[in-house]
């Protein structure tokens, strides 16, 4: 019997480990002939997480499902195999994605609204592109606006279960801010 | 916040803003993309100068900004609209300002309070927007699992339904328009089943008796189908019928002679 | 030092186990700001393969470098994730399965009579191959045509007891609304 148990985890395993989009437990039941019960998968994963606890991965939920990667510790070394990976969104792309983030949906003339410039449809596409952001509705209005929200590709990617999960929003304390130039 | 980025004069790279408003001619361009907006240049004067955001002395913030602007259309720099836009905005916010209030108005909304929520508004995103920089993401600082696998195709067959069958049917009869006419029952159907189950026997004995091609057991229906069958294969000259002698067994043999 | 050529391993395990394709010998040693000997790494590597044996992957080495892969015995699992696309038969398959369903025992003649083109030989292959038609008899004509039928297999895989619950062609369309109205 616990021999059956660890080839299901071994099958987990596997599976985990040569997926690199996260497994939602749906997909993880469709590993087996036989069917599994969401509880007993639950279990397994539980049971797998610890097993790797202290070793060179750790096994996540976010927000598709499950995922192993590779413990913060290693970053700074994995970061030398591929410097060019190290990227980063200009600034209309960085307050573009945090206002449909935490405002979404939104139009793209309420982004406009709160940044006080127009928009850069190359803003929008970047983040479609990425599968960070899409159009999750029309606003009836004239012109009937698209809705932007953001995607589970956006919370899975920043390690994310759900938005409530996001840095909450946070105002300068009047006085407070040295302008760090 | 700004990006240290590439921002040069006379080939020194520019290390931060100016600490008044006096802005060397040939860097404003740069500090025009280091602003993602009028309100971001708004959010850096009153910052810059310690100014109440919720109490903005409007009349110097106005003033500083309209520098800035002037410096910027002196310079013929393409000014983007939105910059226009909030100086109009400024200045309004400031004419009403001066106005003397009538007492029994007193109550009316202070004119600042639209520009104040906008910038708290965009100061928070913009402070989100860094937070979530900040995050670690996959790809960057984050690394997925992703081995190797050898991926073994599972062959699957093509599946076909009922409907498929009968599409594909119909259409068969759309095009052979002189077919049109036909319809096949399900009597039909038991017809043409039997027709091929009396020609696999005939396949494995070419010479058989009329009546064991009967099996009473299977009722009155069946037999009768079995019966059209032997008649409709007999008809299409697939089987052919022989009897030596009246009253003398029948046999069913396969194909006609011609 | 023993703790160090473990931690010297799960970097290694980390950069392997988070990478998509192969890592050479150059690549892996760009890990580590120190200078790293190949014959270093090589140990590494074979004692990294040895801590693996007899788990879910295995550390090969193919042409391009080394790499994490899952066992063979975890392939037939794997494969249910992705299943193939369900494919499908081309219409000259499926309309002369349907004339050989409709209207059997038929030749090739008939078909080709009927669908008013000529049959293609592999048409008639794939449905012998895949169990559903087969060779009654031949029509005593010159050539002696072969006669085709379908079969039980037919049958089963179509989930029908006989050819009489194939749908009878009564059910078109103008047949299908109720007088009674």
């Amino acid at each position: 019997m616990s021999s059956d148990i660890q080839q299901l985890k071994n099958v987990l395993e596997a599976a985990l480990l040569t997926s690199h989009e996260p497994l939602s437990l749906d997909e993880l039941a469709r590993l087996f002939e036989e069917r599994m019960e969401r509880a007993t998968l639950r279990m397994l994963l539980d049971e797998l997480k610890t097993d790797w606890n202290g070793r060179t991965l750790e096994l996540v939920q976010v927000a598709s499902g499950w995922r192993f990667q590779a413990r913060a510790e290693y970053s700074p070394f994995l970061a030398r195999l591929n410097p060019e990976r190290q990227q980063r969104y200009s600034r209309a792309v960085l307050e573009t994605l945090a206002i449909i983030a935490y405002r979404q949906p939104v139009t793209r003339g309420d982004i406009e609204e709160i940044r006080g410039v127009a928009v850069n449809p190359n803003t929008i596409k970047t983040l479609q592109e990425r599968g960070w952001i899409d159009v999750v509705g029309h606003r009836e209005v004239p012109g009937r606006p698209s809705l932007f929200a953001t995607t589970r590709t956006f919370l899975d990617d920043l390690n994310l279960r759900s938005l409530a999960e996001l840095p909450p929003l946070e105002r300068f304390p009047q006085h407070e801010i040295p302008l760090d130039l | 916040m700004l990006p240290a980025a590439s921002a040069r004069i006379h080939g020194e790279p520019l290390a931060e803003l100016p600490q008044d408003l006096y802005i060397p001619p040939d860097a404003l361009e740069v500090y025009l993309e280091a602003f993602e907006g009028p309100l971001d240049l708004l959010l850096y004067l009153i910052r810059k100068h310690n100014l109440d955001i919720l109490d903005i002395p409007m009349a110097d913030l106005t003033r500083q900004y309209m520098e800035y602007v002037d410096k910027m259309r002196a310079r013929n720099l393409e000014l983007a609209s939105d910059y226009l836009l909030m100086s109009a905005m400024l200045i309004e916010i400031k004419s009403r300002m001066l106005l003397p209030k009538p007492e029994e108005i007193e109550q009316e909304e202070d004119p600042r309070a639209e520009l104040v929520r906008r910038l708290l508004e965009y100061e928070s995103m913009k402070l989100a927007s860094q937070r979530l920089d900040e995050l670690p993401q996959v790809g960057r600082e984050l690394l997925v699992a992703q081995a190797y696998y050898e991926h073994i195709p599972q062959q699957q067959l093509p599946g076909v339904t009922m409907d498929d069958l009968l599409a594909a049917w119909q259409e068969v009869l759309r095009r052979a328009s002189h077919y049109v006419h036909h319809k096949v029952s399900r009597e039909e159907l038991s017809v043409r089943e039997h027709m091929s189950m009396i020609l696999r026997k005939l396949n494995a004995e070419p010479l058989l008796e009329f009546i064991a091609l009967f099996d009473v057991r299977e009722g009155l229906p069946k037999l009768v189908v079995c019966f059209l069958a032997i008649l409709e294969l007999a008809r299409e000259g697939l089987v052919r019928l022989t009897q030596q002698a009246a009253f003398a067994p029948i046999y069913v043999q396969a194909g006609e002679v011609l």
